[in-house]
């Protein structure tokens, strides 16, 4: 299947190493502690954060630092055949290496005995979710004011038509050869979730890192930029107000 | 913590009570009005038909997918509605991970037997071929943000997907893509008792202490078409007659909002 | 499907406000700290009452008082097709109404963390069995001796062929156009359960009311009539007997 | 209270170990003698055949629903039997909600073995068209009221739910309706070991302090079907061929009930 | 079908008296606490067990002796056609009736609150699994260490064409008349494991019981063989070494 | 007990850390070196193929099992491959009864898409009919003895496994057996980093102490089939590397244990 034009244009109009359009906003629900939302291309991912919070049930607790829970969640209707509601094989995986990744940011050291829970589902899925999950968990994480090393930027580089090419949409990803998503913190270049499957010689390995390693920088700058925005909506809406006691405060 | 959270719940239920004494509302409403509503349709592009609703804080994303499939016996001409709802732990920090608990059915049912028992679908045009093949309807319900008042929200938010949804008939081979033949428009009213007031458009805040609570769905004709009485106290007859013109009157609003 | 005739009778030869013929016994199992029969014309309904006991699990006791936990369950073979074990969501729904109706007349607030457990069964089921349940199963509270504002009558009024007719069978349910089941204390008027589903206007559903109201009235005399029943046997079973200690004086 | 129930089951087991050591048992009984037995066949009229049973005070509902399907690969000309088992909470403060564990388990197959074994149900006559329709039978056993002794209860209400049922030709389009084609009457009887005393038809009390159980089915050529032993303790041999000849001796009076 | 010869030689070439080749292993795994491998015929059974241990949950601990629990599984390739991983009824039976077998024999009294798991897995199947299973599970409680009245010999005779017969495979399994597996403790001839389904005489049991019991004893010498290996291969293995501190000695 | 237990936990913490400080490990092996590894195929004889594979004191069970069904609907003319792992709690103190929890399906994920993704079985020889009738083939992986490094022994049993295993045609009517169309022979090789410092094949006390995990799985041209990494610590671009050309180097003296 031909997806990319001899002029090198994909099947949605992109070069071989332009990212999707990518919108984050963070602050987007008032009952999680923090949440995000990313539209990624076609991908609508919302992540919420809860916690740091007691640590049930009781044996998981770590005397020594919090966990962190992430559970990964596709809805119903956000792929074409109706998804059963529940957790499947392939998404208990990806909540295993996203708090994996997002276990080495946070200070969790912190919190002992707490639970830190979050919770990534997607609304509508295009290729490349389980990177928009972790990009948007990581500004829900920083939005509950949970202290972090850093944020956790991540997006899949693949190989289709013989060309590696950045941040596959659905029929790449159906018809590619390859598929490597990774995770990183562009600060210290230290890579939190990587996976490959497909086939790549090592200089397509090497060429699909640097194209991941420059895209990973640009989505970090879109996750600042919207907790830079989120930041000054607060301080906007920050008026005293005769409200009932809030439970949060309790 | 657990005894900061105790006293502040008194302090909560306190504050409402006091107010609902004057005949007020923590947030100034009416005791029949609603929250600001706003009903983004068409959400979702994989879904045969969406609609994302919120009523005041309470967020609430419904799809609906539709699939080729048998009939039930019973009714061997006439398409399957199924409605389901997840109340999803993104959304409150009550909510688990798991399969559906009892709340989840019961909202799931409510909103189901509210469709159905108004004939809102043509169940007849979605039959393909009779005890062979009908079109399936998947009604999913995922709670995003829960302020209260779930049961309006995602009645409303389900009225509007299945107006919204485009039979994918040429996918399944079936001919031209055509709307969801619609034929009623129910809505889905809820109020809670406290203290022997009747309050509209609960928020959590007020659902938490609610003595009982009363969903009534009509129709065009303010004819009803489904009841649910919850909560672990009683309403009397006039507190329910109250509800049913409540929610013929206020039904009428809101079945503006859909279009 | 016409299901009333000319002059009124119904498809099992009833008046459109006639009961089915209902016998209530009270004290009918052995290990049960309370429980009832209920007979409602073909249906067939046992309740058991457990408790006040110690509530497990932990974190669902409630310092202030007593939960009400009812599980409402068909049999395998009270229906027409075998109905496969274990709740389905039709139960869970029943179970959490009937839950709720009897939680308001026990006086719950004197049996702290305890939970009293009530379990309805089906053992055969002709329509109406929601409200054969909190029939029974208020009669089964009282014979545990459990402390109650009333006993909860509960009847379904429905709507077929056009009229408002009293006490849904099975063929009426199956085909008729509503159906109103309510549960009340008769004394005060309360209304405890109500659900609705069907069409009916506003007319229609006052003469329903009406006639559920009455026939709760009804209801109750032969509720409180199984309790006077179950006195006098208990009264005259009474005799003094040698006997190996029991549990239940533990 | 723990404490208190925990001295009570002293208290009651010194109390059964005394009398047995008199020979004799709390309620008086022989050690080979069943308490008092009642059978109520065609209980249920939804189910195709049903009998509710009572020894003593336990209780035990017998349904038996039939449906065609297909037979399995390896028994393509024969009917199917299912027997299921429902430990229900409304029986006794120690069942739980949920699927069968592993008491309704053994329960429900040690019933299945019994009457699958004994032959007691011409399997060949319920097969409808060999590789493709037989009849399947579905025998549901429900505990309503639990005082020892499940496992004879249970038997007797299957053996006599069997016996009563009529097969749904008609309702099927098969035919006439006709009663199930019973070959034999096979009757289990359960003793307990305690203290190296066997005990027949054992109550709850006697199970609680019984160090080992012991089904034994036979038919009426007082032949062995089934056996089953139970509980942590050991039985002599001995003891299996006294419980082997009572089963064989009460068989034949339990078989005389079922008429 | 004709499972024996007219001169009493059955399908596999053994006479009706004839066990099949039989060989224990004890001590074969690292991590468990005790082990053994049991070949009996073609079946291949592995038994591990750990513990005394930490009782969980809570609720199912004794305060006045251990509980004995042990799960038997079939691996889904053990058998013809693959099995579905996860308990089905059989070995729910199958679990308990061997835990009661075992429970016998060990000094449970001597670890009040704990529980002592043993783990059946059979990986492969030719009839018999019952019996190879405590015969596989009572040396591995030797080799944990536990204290044990004695070792439970298994195994089960049947009935073919007729004939008592000891021992059955597959075949005979699957066409007999009867099957009988007893478990039991050969010096004192009590009995810890008995079912029987078919159809046997009164005079066919007792022939059944006679070859049981001696195919026990024989049984019974090979596990004592196995645990005699075991003990001269460990000592051959104390040599003092230099090593990490191992958990275990914790 | 356990508090015991996190001392000791702590003890050989420090004593795999110094040891790797000058650049040795606890069992003498160098960084790159596989403990002693023992493949025996064949060892079921109720598999289609099978192989027993021990890699030091980690002892896998891997079975192929076969059957005939229908082809996914997106891939109508190739077999299906399915794979399952199994901790099963005979293997080790940590593991629990019940389905597959979040580390066992990841093993199984992994070595499924190590034999997918490198195209080892030619699925499309796998096919009967196209749409209608597939090869399906199911690996199971069992642990058996659980000492680290699960992925290349799971792996390596699955491809030993795999390339024993003979269609069983003929019991399926489907012709002659054969052996099944093997295409390339890919190898996984698993390391950890501890304090930066990168061990192939570790033990069970050194994942306990890992900081991240990398497993690589590469064919015989050395190109990439399959990654994960594991845990929650990060690698740098460096030890990726070095990890993918280890992989390829061991991978080829792992092919050769394979014949």
């Amino acid at each position: 299947m031909k997806l990319i034009s001899d002029d090198g244009i994909r099947y949605d109009g992109r070069k071989v190493d332009e990212l999707r359009p990518i919108r984050i906003e963070a602050g987007v629900l008032k009952r999680a502690d923090g949440s995000a939302y990313v539209e990624f291309g076609k991908n609508k991912v919302l992540a919420a954060v809860y916690g740091p919070r007691e640590c049930h049930p009781r044996h998981m607790q770590n005397p020594a630092k919090a966990i962190v829970q992430c559970k990964y969640n596709m809805i119903a209707f956000s792929v074409g055949d109706r998804k059963r509601p529940g957790p499947d094989r392939r998404s208990v995986e990806i909540s295993k290496i996203i708090s994996e990744a997002l276990d080495y940011v946070v200070f969790t050291e912190n919190f002992p005995r707490t639970s830190i829970d979050v919770y990534i589902e997607v609304l509508q899925a295009n290729a490349g979710t389980r990177c928009a999950g972790p990009t948007a968990a990581s500004v829900a994480l920083a939005d509950a004011g949970i202290p972090m090393k850093d944020l956790v930027p991540s997006v899949a580089v693949g190989k289709v038509n013989d060309q590696v090419v950045l941040d596959l949409q659905k029929e790449e990803d159906n018809y590619g050869q390859a598929d490597l998503p990774i995770a990183m913190i562009p600060r210290t270049g230290e890579i939190l979730l990587m996976q490959m499957d497909g086939h790549m010689t090592r200089a397509e390995f090497d060429r699909a890192i640097e194209l991941g390693v420059g895209a990973c920088k640009r989505i970090y700058d879109i996750q600042k930029d919207a907790l830079a925005r989120r930041y000054t909506v607060e301080k906007t809406e920050e008026e005293p107000a005769e409200e009932a006691p809030s439970e949060q405060e309790g | 913590m657990k005894m900061a959270r105790a006293v502040m719940s008194e302090i909560k239920r306190d504050h409402i009570h006091k107010l609902l004494a004057k005949g007020r509302r923590v947030d100034n409403r009416a005791w029949d009005e609603f929250r600001p509503i706003s009903i983004q349709p068409g959400f979702s592009e994989t879904a045969e038909g969406s609609a994302r609703v919120r009523i005041g804080n309470t967020d609430v994303l419904v799809g609906v997918k539709m699939t080729v499939g048998e009939p039930f016996a019973d009714t061997p001409n006439k398409g399957v509605l199924s409605t389901n709802a997840e109340l999803i732990p993104l959304a409150s920090p009550t909510f688990e991970s798991g399969p559906p608990d009892e709340h989840s059915i019961e909202l799931a049912r409510v909103v189901d037997r509210g469709i159905r028992e108004s004939q809102m679908v043509d169940l007849e045009a979605m039959c393909i071929e009779p005890e062979k093949e009908v079109w399936i309807m998947f009604t999913d319900i995922y709670v995003l943000d829960y302020d209260g008042n779930l049961f309006d929200a995602a009645f409303l938010g389900a009225v509007a997907a299945l107006k919204n949804t485009i039979v994918p008939a040429k996918d399944n081979d079936k001919g031209e893509d055509f709307p969801l033949p619609i034929r009623h428009f129910p809505m889905s009213v809820t109020a809670v008792q406290i203290e022997n007031s009747i309050l509209v458009d609960p928020t959590l805040d007020e659902e938490k202490v609610a003595e009982a609570r009363l969903t009534v769905t009509t129709d065009e004709n303010g004819d009803l078409r489904a009841m649910q009485k919850g909560l672990a106290g009683a309403l009397t007859l006039d507190q329910v007659y109250k509800v049913i013109e409540t929610s013929q009157r206020l039904g009428n609003d809101l079945r503006k909002l859909i279009g």
